[in-house]
């Protein structure tokens, strides 16, 4: 049964992201043309690039990853669909699993798919290459998770959550933090396995406690 | 003869006049570009002198202009439908806006690719940021926003309106491609061809590079045309013309299936 | 099969600290078709909701069988297709969707693939009662259904709620507009609850033929 | 009666930016907390930040802009009140100067107020200081019509705030480009008054026609 | 002072190619009242969109008059007040708000002060048609005007309607329930306008007393 729905909800989410690529097209190309500015700016300067490629490359990640976990649950909460949820006995937690999951393979792998260009791009020297993709597989559904929690709360609160950034940044700073440093080590050719390590134990906390904030703070918004 | 432009231009407007007028039109470009195109690259290839600076690898010039002067071409014209759209509501502008997208974009990314492998002998770097390298990598972006935006709308009619907005804001930078490497000091060429001056270049190096420049309009040509005919057909798949031709030609299918 | 699918308490809702509704006491049962009216303000969508474990500020002791609501909103996703939208019902309560054919039932079997923000606002609340058909809930609570609806709408939506009633399923509708109105429908002879001044809930009956 | 318009619909717009502060705050928000990450990343090499202050900071505008700018006209569009503006013999073109100079009072205001405080988180020698208030002050309004523009073309796209940023971004590139410049030759004690010039060309220009496109591609969102 | 408010003369509405109306040949005059009926989905809401300017797929002749328009939605902005928004309305139409007396008027006094957002959907439509009264269009276009609305609510509606017919204004109104439910209006014994298979315009008049 919960399987059944799980699947159900999964599909709804995949096709929701498919009718409104926006949701994921946005960030991907803000990432995109992120990535072009900071190269442009830095013009002629590769060197001065390459050393904080790590570093622009994960702001550019979060930030993107905010956008798009923004209207994660905004229409459903517009549409009333969100109430439906909570009337029919409450699947909302297997739901926000499966949207959670949606949005990890589609923007997640947006930013896999994007690391080799965003690397040429900033002239991150390919010895950080397997770094930059560890820390993106381990780090991404953290920082939505994350983010997830910080759009749930701020759903009821009028348009567009006054404070999702504020709320939810404390939280990402020690995922942007372990991140850059593991890509920089090995940049530098040093260990990196324990930042690496951090970023797990941050998955491991954030997988299993954001859902349940997150079907709480749906239900506050929806009363609202 | 004010009164014969008015009816051109209202016969313009029709789309059905457009489709009986370009019957043979896809044809003759098509040959025109094989020609011309197969022309202008043997001889630069194979016959040109190499320039006596970059040896040979000059000989990419013979594809990265031809693409870069044609994709800016494209976007001009896109900009131009858009205007036209927007002032006289002419349903072949969206049309011809819609045709022009895709190759277009094609040409601005091969003359980006082609630059950047002509730079890395030259310039040392794939990639230089510069002002009409900059500005190529807009136009790419601005034919990606055409796209995107079209696709977004779940109305036709507003899709078109809305490109053609955004085709106008986007013509700001033709100029800005063109002229960038006068404006700005840049790594990158300056013009070769002007109507006011005769160009540095040899005869035998320019000549091959203006069949090619050519053969590609006539290749842009055979494309607009042909997508702008299936657009046609397929926006007005209901009228009666369209029943009655598709009827003369789907048994002759049927024949030879 | 209890006969009794919602029973309230000393129901006080309030919103805001501001106090909506006094001690109501109800008891639906299966077959009840109950008429919620009164002004505007007065507290039906926020009655209903509270019903719907939608409203928490209320004190009381409410018990209630799965229920199936339908607010002021269709509560349908605009970029989807109506099908796409039943079809998740369906997946939400476990039952089969048979879309097409539900649409069908609503008039809209030409419009099924189109996303439900194409449509007209009738033509969302008819898919929107298409969905609530579809839920196996017995106990449905309805806010103000017969809006936008034409008037085949109207009669497609009493039929709906008389094959509920005569299935043992049970109605809270909130309305404006009496239910005889359609001729569908007879209000019973006792005297209902008077929740406060203009406001009240009446039971109903369908009337065949 | 023009100037009467415009004042209630000044005072409609700064009122609306009070009620809903999360269209302020969020970009704010953004902007300080980019400002902090590019502090944290760069950590210890205040020269090499320094360096790139002036790219940063101004990238950060473009991007916190954007963010705010998105939401522009969507509420109106959705509560159906620009709607009532085109029924209603198209004062909408007071409007939206009026909206306009609202973002541009509350957003140029936020980020003039937090330029000191970026200038020293990322080392910005003083002597560039008096370049970046000047940039911001010419920039920031051809920033927040140009992105006006990509958001009325989008409003009526669900919720596709979609191509915003990839709409609108290229058109911007000229002005980080200048203003990055300005700042760069001033920290250096160059002349700046060249690019300076070319932001207040730019101005001019967006200042004279974006109100026509928007208002335009309004049009085009109402009938959607 | 013209009589004719509004001609259209051979009126095509489509929307995405598809027709909806076809050839609408219409003359509102002052003090007509037309209500324009069909059943969900035939168009009511795209051809009073045409007519006010909002929907442009159209072909044929039309002229109009200032007119102000009603649609689906209430127009209101949910995060001001009842009264910041007449005051907005009075500001974009040039007149004066007198914002607590007209909210009086449609039964909001104590309301006045809270956005628009917490009001319940009957209360948002009061407001709206207060802003509507505000207007001095001569010509209203009204789609589903009843909606959300109590028995007050749509006395008041009537009112307001009988007023501005009688101060010499005309109304297009697309709606699902005859204007005679009230009692307040009696249908023309002319035989209207026939749109297509069942959608129609028909003039109706006030009922005094
Ligand atoms: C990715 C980088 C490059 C881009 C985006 C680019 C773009 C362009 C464009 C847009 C034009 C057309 C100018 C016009 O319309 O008149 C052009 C022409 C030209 N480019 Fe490039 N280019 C790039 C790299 C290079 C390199 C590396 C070279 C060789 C050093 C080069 C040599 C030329 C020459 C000789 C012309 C012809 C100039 C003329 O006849 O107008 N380009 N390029
Ligand atoms: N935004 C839209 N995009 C595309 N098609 C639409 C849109 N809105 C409505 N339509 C289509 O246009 C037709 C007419 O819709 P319209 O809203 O005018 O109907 P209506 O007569 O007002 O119906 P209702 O009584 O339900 O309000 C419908 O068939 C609908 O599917
Ligand atoms: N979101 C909200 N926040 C705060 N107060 C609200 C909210 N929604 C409604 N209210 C207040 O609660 C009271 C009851 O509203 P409710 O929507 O329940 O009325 P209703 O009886 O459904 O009216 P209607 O007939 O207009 O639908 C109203 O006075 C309203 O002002
Ligand atoms: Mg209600
Ligand atoms: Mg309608």
């Amino acid at each position: 049964m919960v399987s059944r729905l799980f699947r159900a909800e999964l599909r709804r989410a995949l096709q929701l992201l498919w009718r409104s690529p926006a949701d994921v097209l946005n960030p991907a190309a803000f990432f995109v043309l992120g990535l072009t500015l900071f190269a442009i700016g830095f013009g002629g300067a590769p060197d001065a690039l390459g050393a904080f490629a790590a570093i622009v490359i994960w702001i550019l990640v979060l930030l993107a990853a905010l956008l798009s976990v923004e209207s994660m649950f905004r229409r459903e909460y517009e549409e009333g669909v969100l109430e439906q949820w909570l009337a029919l006995g409450e699947p909302l937690f297997v739901a926000v699993l499966a949207k959670l999951l949606a949005y990890w393979l589609v923007l997640g792998g947006v930013f896999l798919v994007l690391a080799p260009f965003a690397a040429m791009a900033l002239f991150l020297p390919s010895a950080a290459w397997p770094a930059l993709f560890l820390t993106l597989l381990i780090g991404s559904p953290s920082v939505l998770a994350v983010a997830a929690i910080g759009a749930a709360l701020t759903v009821g609160v009028g348009r567009g959550g006054v404070l999702l950034t504020l709320l939810v940044l404390p939280f990402l700073i020690p995922v942007l933090i372990f991140s850059a440093s593991a890509i920089t080590a090995a940049q530098q050719g040093l260990p990196h396995s324990g930042a690496l390590l951090w970023l797990g134990v941050i998955l491991t906390l954030t997988l299993t406690t954001a859902p349940f904030l997150i079907v709480g703070a749906l239900r506050i918004g929806v009363e609202q | 003869m004010w009164s014969a432009i008015k009816r051109l231009w209202h016969k313009l407007g029709s789309p059905r006049w457009f489709f009986q007028l370009t019957e043979r039109w896809e044809l003759v470009l098509g040959l025109a570009a094989l020609v011309l195109l197969t022309w202008g690259t043997v001889w630069g290839l194979a016959f040109a002198p190499p320039d006596y600076q970059q040896g040979n690898s000059f000989r990419i010039i013979y594809l990265h202009v031809p693409a870069a002067i044609v994709a800016q071409s494209a976007y001009m014209l896109i900009g131009v439908a858009g205007v036209v759209l927007l002032v006289w509501r002419m349903k072949l502008a969206d049309i011809a806006l819609k045709a022009a997208i895709p190759f277009g974009m094609t040409m601005t990314a091969l003359a980006l690719a082609t630059g950047a492998i002509w730079g890395k002998p030259t310039w040392g770097a794939w990639w230089v940021w510069d002002a009409r390298t900059t500005s190529m990598l807009v136009l790419l972006f601005l034919y990606f926003g055409l796209i995107a935006l079209r696709q977004a709308f779940t109305q036709p009619e507003q899709a078109a309106r809305a490109c053609a907005v955004l085709a106008i804001v986007g013509l700001i930078n033709i100029p800005i491609i063109k002229y960038s490497v006068e404006w700005w000091l840049t790594l990158h060429q300056t013009s070769t061809f002007t109507l006011t001056e005769k160009p540095a270049m040899p005869p035998s190096m320019y000549l091959p590079l203006l069949l090619n420049v050519l053969g590609m309009y006539c290749l842009f040509g055979t494309f607009m045309v042909g997508r702008m005919r299936l657009e046609i057909l397929r926006r007005e798949e209901q009228t009666r013309w369209v029943q009655e031709r598709l009827a003369i030609t789907a048994p002759s299918k049927a024949a030879t299936a | 099969m209890t006969q009794v699918l919602l029973t309230a308490e000393g129901l006080e809702v309030s919103r805001n600290d501001r106090f909506l509704i006094g001690a109501l006491d109800l008891v639906v049962r299966r077959g009840d078709c109950w008429a919620l009216t009164g002004p505007n303000g007065s507290g039906k969508t926020t009655l209903l909701r509270a019903l719907a474990g939608l409203h928490s500020e209320y004190s009381g002791r409410l018990s209630l069988a799965p229920q199936a609501f339908l607010g002021h909103k269709p509560a349908l996703n605009l970029l989807l297709s109506p099908r796409a939208n039943l079809e998740w019902y369906a997946a939400l309560v476990g039952t089969s969707a048979r879309a097409e054919e539900r649409l069908a039932a609503v008039g809209l079997e030409s419009s099924s693939r189109v996303p439900c923000g194409q449509l007209s606002a009738g033509q969302q609340r008819r898919v929107a009662l298409a969905a609530l058909a579809l839920q196996p809930a017995p106990l449905w609570l309805l806010d103000e259904p017969h809006t936008a609806l034409d008037v085949s709408g109207q009669a497609l939506l009493d039929s709906l709620l008389h094959g509920h009633l005569a299935r043992g399923g049970a109605v809270v509708c909130a309305t404006h507009q009496p239910l005889d109105q359609t001729g569908r429908f007879q209000q019973l002879a006792e005297p209902g609850i008077d929740i406060k001044q203009g406001m009240a809930l009446r039971r109903w009956q369908p009337r065949n033929g």
